[in-house]
């Protein structure tokens, strides 16, 4: 998309707008999933995070990976999840969501934990920080299938044996347990 | 300020606590998985943020995203049959019930 | 008119039959009691001289002094069909044995006679009414069954919880049916 | 572990009745009257139950099916009848024995005459009527006839119970060329009315042989062509083979009659095992299938078609002329006595019980109904299967809930 | 005055409120205009990529419905010819406008929510689904030029935001708070993913020859005549594609998720009104989508199927002068006399009225279709929207026709058919076609 022009009357970089909105959103949906007590619904936030995320990516320069991140993430990740929570509803599991006892301990970890990070990212510098650059498909393509083909195969066997092993655990044995 | 390297890793941050804050906080075993999917992502911002800004990594951290994305979507598959076989024999998704390993 | 039909049947259930072997058009009736007819039916059904293997029919009957229940069933040994009936059942406590064991079939059509008659098949392991409703307490093909009662006595009757829905408010109403279902 | 009372999961069999105070009500209601509900009202390990109907477009409020389902596979099935009772039986008894003919006529609304063919030769026992040979054509005739339309209505209903939306409208160009030529007959399209004790109502006419010859010139391409339509298409066999298998030791346990049975490979047909009327003088088939699936069950239906239109061909070059009524009193007062009549319609063998108690009425009339034996094989023939076959198989059992119900 | 306002009928009500508001707002636009105009127009300018792109999604949007009204009527009236009926004929000449007044019945409909469902996703799902099957419109290329967007990785774009209907249908299967709505959701969420993998593992082999993701530039490589197709190059994966298109696009023999004898209208089941009519819309939308993609990918796209010879007509009209006046004074009148004449002429019992109205109509048709023809030669998006129109409603009748034919399929057999015959097809596919590529090209 042919942004970088600066927004209208506002004087705002397109960009940093687009930024903005997509990092609250973001972060809104995300504290939805980890918060909401309807389990479904806090996967859907699960769904907007995701989106919102491959919004991101476009933003990076990296439209191939936001493609990736909904047809994945989206379209595959949160339809399993979805399908395995409606699977594990039942009389016996309730619907709602429970915390820990231990959750407010959790939260302060947490805090800490983005604080320490945002810390150490401000007081790192990064070297050469140029300005961002757009990742052609076809040489991501030639670098993917030439210095990567060794992981990419490795990844490949991997998706296999979680394929396998996934049907074999979730696979009801006919004389099993009822 | 905003159009920084360093704004897209706080976001990454601030995505990864909310992760860890879920995976802590959570004891439905579905929903500490979507908090390792938050946390996966976070890292994923950070490795494409990288690229962006560093001219050496651009491709090669979209390479590397992607591959995380495949792992990601493996690791989402077996954990959520582990959950299904798991709940299968128990009939309840919380994760603090899953104490065959303590008798 | 089957006239061999009627003298093999005299030869094999002689002793258990409860009336003389009727004939006319092309069926052959027999009676017998409620008690052997597990037993007339097994012979009837497995004996291969008489291999009455379809089960035709199944009917319960109230004569208004006692309850019968009627099987009609056909076999290729004969041009005839065969009538059996059970015959002089209490009224008041009708009971016959069942014939699923042979015909599964026969299941609903006696499901069918415990709705309208009362007649109870004791070994179907299925008698539940199947055309009334399951609160139904009337048997309607009864001979005494007179409609006016059983109005009064049907579930039907009254006010019920459902329609209160719709009805005009009425506080006390909408008091008692909350009282009676908390 | 707070429990969720707004919101029972889709297992809970329970119906919520007030919201304000979270009452529920337990279907069925508890304790289990019978040994067979104990064992199908208890829920195993991940499975469900569904309602289908009354309110289900193939069931269309006149039949609920409760399904226990694992999955998507069907473990048991228990129908539930009573939507379209209407106690023919009991009307019969208050009606002398004329009008009880109309009573039975709506009871299977596709294949009325048959409803009142079965009636009508008890009657006639009764009273040792000897109906003309005239009359005996006629009926055979057009019940033939009414055979045809039922099977064609079959085939498009069951075609559109596994998705197919054309048969349906192709198959009532058939019907409902028929049927208008037993409006003719008749003066009815649906409820005939039309067999009398000792004859029928009316004798033929000009229109009805018109109809009747122009539709026999065309009827035997016309029918193939709407067949090529199903038979060859490879989804629908695929779908239909090995699917409701039954053999033929179980049918016969089942009392199954008619192209069900014979579609195990039994040849019972109550019009050769137990000839009536002039079925004896006429030359056709019996068709029989040996798989017994719903296939052979379609299948054998559409054989059957055949066989019907060479009976009505000899029909109408043998009709005998004549009177088309025995002469009778117009009040009928039948000895006391027993008597029962058996006729293979297009679904299998209807039969009637009547006694007499020598009154102008029927005492006790019992009718009975092959849609109602067949319907209660699916508990049978389902279990194992997918809900998407639960109607493919009740749909090839053909029963009308006109005549389950009674 | 309120009890005048009290009187008045509703339409009454909307055209007493509406057109004051209307003058106003008029007004005070000219106003705008007048003082902010040149203003506006350098922002206009400044921004003319976004403003390009809002203008065609918003374009996209409102062309979704009548698309939509006009597939919907093409189903009815064909399935009826098939079923020897006559389908819809009494609104609109021919019942051409049933449709229409389907969607305003849709839209006057109440619109419950049932009791127990979840009120926020249940009123959600459906703008999801719908959402999810116009945004694919965006990379679809509809004549030289007439693109949205034209990403380098478009097809990618169009799978990913494909995918999201799943969700939207999970949303609704779920929320209705109904049995058959979660079979009917679970299963069309199943489906579609199983059908996804067979869907873009058909056009990897045609991604390898056109070396490219983006949709305009795979179009402009099938040219200029109808063998440069990628239908003849990639004819397993054209096959697998339509049946897995059909799949994806809910239709018959696919539409287990709608089957109405199993499990009465699926996920859609709990909806009424407008919630409805959006799933209604979106089930459409999708057919006319998956036939353009179709035809995009595999049938040249917006291409004519041979070269069309180089035929500019120049027509200039400043340099006719005079003859530009006299040409629309005098042209129509005198062809409507010799176009009426033969119709006076050989039918006696024709009066002179009724045959200059047929001169005049007749006129008319053969003037449109010389400004047709006209704007067909001399412009290239008015050639490439009729071919890309021609051919994906031929596609779109396929789809109706093979409704009006075909049963339905069995759910296990779906399944069966996707993973065990769709797949391993596909595979081979890619593999012939990359085997063949480095032959070829070594």
């Amino acid at each position: 998309m042919a942004l970088g022009e600066t927004a209208p009357i506002i004087g705002i970089a397109f960009a940093d707008i687009l930024f903005v909105m997509l990092a609250a959103v973001m972060l809104g949906s995300a504290l939805m999933v980890v918060l909401l007590r309807d389990i479904i619904r806090s996967g859907l936030a699960m769904i907007v995070c995701f989106a919102a995320l491959a919004g991101i990516y476009v933003l990076l320069q990296a439209p191939l990976v936001a493609a990736a991140q909904v047809l994945v993430y989206i379209g595959a990740i949160s339809v399993l999840i979805l399908f395995a929570i409606m699977l594990t509803q039942t009389k016996a599991g309730p619907a709602r969501l429970v915390f820990q006892t231990q959750s407010a301990a959790a939260a302060v970890a947490a805090i800490v934990l983005a604080l320490v990070v945002a810390v150490a990212v401000g007081a790192t510098d990064w070297g050469e920080v140029g300005e961002r650059m757009h990742t052609a498909t076809d040489t991501l393509a030639r670098v993917l299938f030439d210095e990567f083909v060794l992981p990419f195969e490795v990844v490949s066997v991997l998706l296999l044996a979680a394929v396998i092993g996934a049907v074999y655990l979730a696979k009801r044995e006919e004389s099993g347990p009822s | 300020m905003i159009n920084s390297l360093d704004a897209y890793l706080v976001l990454s941050a601030l995505l990864f606590a909310i992760g860890t804050f879920g995976f802590l906080a959570r004891r439905n075993a579905i929903s500490m998985l979507m908090s390792i999917e938050l946390m996966l992502n976070a890292v994923n911002l950070a490795i494409v943020a990288f690229g962006a800004f560093i001219p050496g990594l651009a491709v090669d951290a979209s390479v590397i995203a992607i591959i995380v994305m495949a792992v990601a979507a493996a690791e989402a598959t077996v954990g959520l049959a582990i959950v299904i076989a798991i709940f299968r024999n128990r009939r309840t998704p919380l994760v603090d019930e899953y104490d065959a390993m303590r008798r | 008119m089957d006239r061999v039909l009627k003298r093999r049947l005299k030869e094999r259930f002689g002793d258990v039959l409860t009336g003389p072997i009727r004939q006319r058009h092309d069926e052959t009736e027999m009676r017998i009691a409620a008690r052997d007819v597990q037993d007339v039916m097994r012979a009837l059904h497995d004996d291969p001289t008489f291999d009455f293997r379809f089960l035709s029919d199944l009917a319960g009957v109230d004569t208004g002094s006692h309850m019968q229940a009627v099987y009609h069933l056909w076999s290729a040994t004969t041009a005839d069909w065969l009538r059996v009936v059970a015959d002089d059942l209490d009224r008041a406590r009708p009971r016959v044995p069942s014939v699923t064991f042979l015909w599964k079939g026969a299941e609903w059509m006696e499901r069918e006679a415990y709705d309208m008659f009362g007649i109870v098949f004791e070994g179907n392991r299925d008698l539940r009414r199947i055309y009334m409703p399951p609160d139904y307490e009337s048997f309607p093909l009864r001979k005494d069954f007179y409609l006016a009662d059983d109005a009064a006595r049907s579930p039907g009757a009254g006010v019920r919880h459902m329609e209160q829905s719709h009805a005009p408010h009425n506080a006390t109403a909408d008091a008692l049916v909350r009282k009676t279902n908390a | 572990m707070t429990t969720d009372t707004r919101r029972p999961s889709a297992d809970d069999p329970r119906v919520l009745l007030d919201e304000e105070i979270g009452v529920y009500e337990q279907i069925p209601p508890y304790p289990p009257r019978t040994e067979r509900e104990a064992e199908f009202y208890t829920l195993g390990d991940g499975q469900m139950f569904i309602n289908m109907g009354p309110q289900h477009p193939s069931t269309h409020g006149v039949l609920r099916v409760v399904l226990k389902l694992d999955g998507e596979k069907v473990v048991d099935i228990d129908p539930v009848l009573g939507y379209l009772h209407r106690g023919v039986e009991k009307l019969c008894e208050n009606a002398d024995y004329h009008q009880a003919i109309c009573y039975t006529d709506p009871l299977e609304y596709i294949s009325s005459l048959f409803c009142e063919w079965s009636p009508v030769i008890a009657f006639e026992k009764l009273l040792d009527v000897e109906v003309p040979r005239r009359a005996e054509y006629i009926r055979v005739l057009s019940a033939e006839l009414n055979r045809i339309a039922s099977h064609a209505l079959f085939m498009g209903w069951f075609a559109l119970d596994l998705g197919g939306l054309t048969p349906i409208l192709w198959s009532f160009i058939e019907r409902d060329e028929i049927v208008e030529m037993l409006a003719a007959l008749t003066g009815q399209r649906m409820l005939f009315n039309y067999f009398r004790i000792g004859g029928v109502n009316g004798d033929l006419n000009h229109e009805f042989m018109s109809r009747l010859g122009f539709w026999m010139s065309r009827a035997t391409q016309q029918i193939e062509s709407n067949l090529t339509l199903l038979n060859e298409n490879e989804l629908f066999v695929r779908r239909a083979r090995g699917l409701g298998t039954i053999d033929s030791a179980t049918a016969l346990r089942m009392c199954m009659t008619g192209p069900n049975l014979r579609a195990t490979g039994l040849p019972f047909d109550v019009r050769r095992a137990h000839p009536y009327s002039i079925y004896p003088e006429l030359d056709f088939d019996i068709p029989t299938r040996t798989e017994g699936d719903v296939l052979a069950r379609y299948l054998l239906r559409m054989d059957e078609i055949k066989q019907s239109l060479r009976i009505i061909d000899q029909c109408l070059h043998q009709m005998p002329d004549g009177p088309i009524m025995a002469r009778l009193p117009r009040l009928l007062r039948p000895r006391p006595g027993r008597a029962y009549a058996a006729i293979e319609g297009p679904r299998g063998q209807y039969s009637t019980y009547a006694i007499s108690d020598g009154t102008d009425q029927p005492f006790r009339m019992r009718i009975h109904d092959p849609s109602f034996i067949h319907l209660q094989s699916v508990g049978l023939l389902m279990p194992g299967n997918l809900v998407a076959d639960t109607m493919a198989v009740m749909a090839s059992l053909d029963p009308i809930m006109g005549g389950v119900d009674k | 005055m309120s009890r005048a306002w009290g009187r008045l009928t509703l339409p009454g009500k909307v055209v007493f409120t509406l057109v004051p508001l209307l003058l106003v707002l008029s007004v005070a636009l000219v106003i705008v205009i007048a003082v902010f105009g040149g203003a506006m127009l350098d922002i206009l300018v400044a921004n003319v990529g976004i403003v390009r792109f809002l203008v065609a999604v918003t374009i996209l949007l409102l062309l979704a419905p009548p698309s939509a009204f006009i597939i919907i009527y093409m189903e009815m009236k064909i399935i009826a010819l098939m079923n020897l009926r006559l389908g819809p004929d009494r609104v609109g000449p021919w019942g051409t406008l049933l449709s229409t007044v389907h969607g305003l019945k849709v839209l006057m409909k109440e619109d419950f929510t049932p009791t127990g469902a979840d009120r926020i996703v249940f009123t959600w799902a459906p703008i999801v689904v719908f959402m999810a099957s116009v945004m694919g419109a965006l990379v679809i290329p509809f004549a030289p030029g007439l693109i949205a967007q034209d990403l380098n990785v478009g097809l990618l774009y169009f799978f990913a935001v494909g995918g999201l209907s799943v969700v939207g249908l999970l949303m609704a299967g779920w929320s209705s708070y109904n049995k058959y709505s979660l079979l009917g959701g679970l299963r069309s969420a199943a489906q579609m993913i199983s059908y996804e993998i067979p869907l873009t593992l058909s056009v990897v082999g045609l991604l390898i020859l056109a070396g490219t993701m983006s949709l305009n530039t795979i179009v402009e490589n099938q040219g200029p005549w109808f063998t440069d197709w990628y239908v003849f190059q990639q004819p397993l994966g054209f096959v697998i594609f339509f049946i897995a298109a059909t799949a994806e696009a809910n239709r018959t023999p696919f539409d287990l998720t709608e089957a109405d004898s199993e499990i009465v209208a699926g996920f859609a089941t709990e909806y009424s009104g407008m919630r409805f009519g959006f799933f209604f819309f979106a089930e459409y939308i999708n057919v006319f989508i998956m036939s353009a993609l179709l035809v995009t990918l595999f049938l040249g796209g917006w291409q004519a199927p041979f070269p069309f010879p180089e035929l500019h007509i120049a027509l200039d009209p400043g340099s006719l002068g005079i003859w530009l006046l006299l040409g629309i004074a005098i042209v129509p009148v005198v062809a409507t006399l010799v176009l009426a004449a033969p119709f006076y002429l050989l039918r006696s019992s024709t009066p002179w009225w009724q045959a200059l109205i047929a001169g005049f109509l007749l006129f008319n048709v053969l003037a449109v279709g010389a400004v047709l023809g006209i704007a067909y030669v001399n412009f290239d998006f008015v050639a490439g929207i009729l071919w890309f129109m021609g051919k994906t409603y031929a596609f779109v009748f396929v789809f109706v026709w093979m409704r009006g034919t075909l049963p339905r399929i069995r759910i296990d057999q779906l399944m069966g058919f996707a993973w065990k015959w769709l797949l391993p097809a596909s595979l081979v596919n890619l593999f012939v076609t990359a085997a063949a590529i480095v032959v070829v090209g070594n």
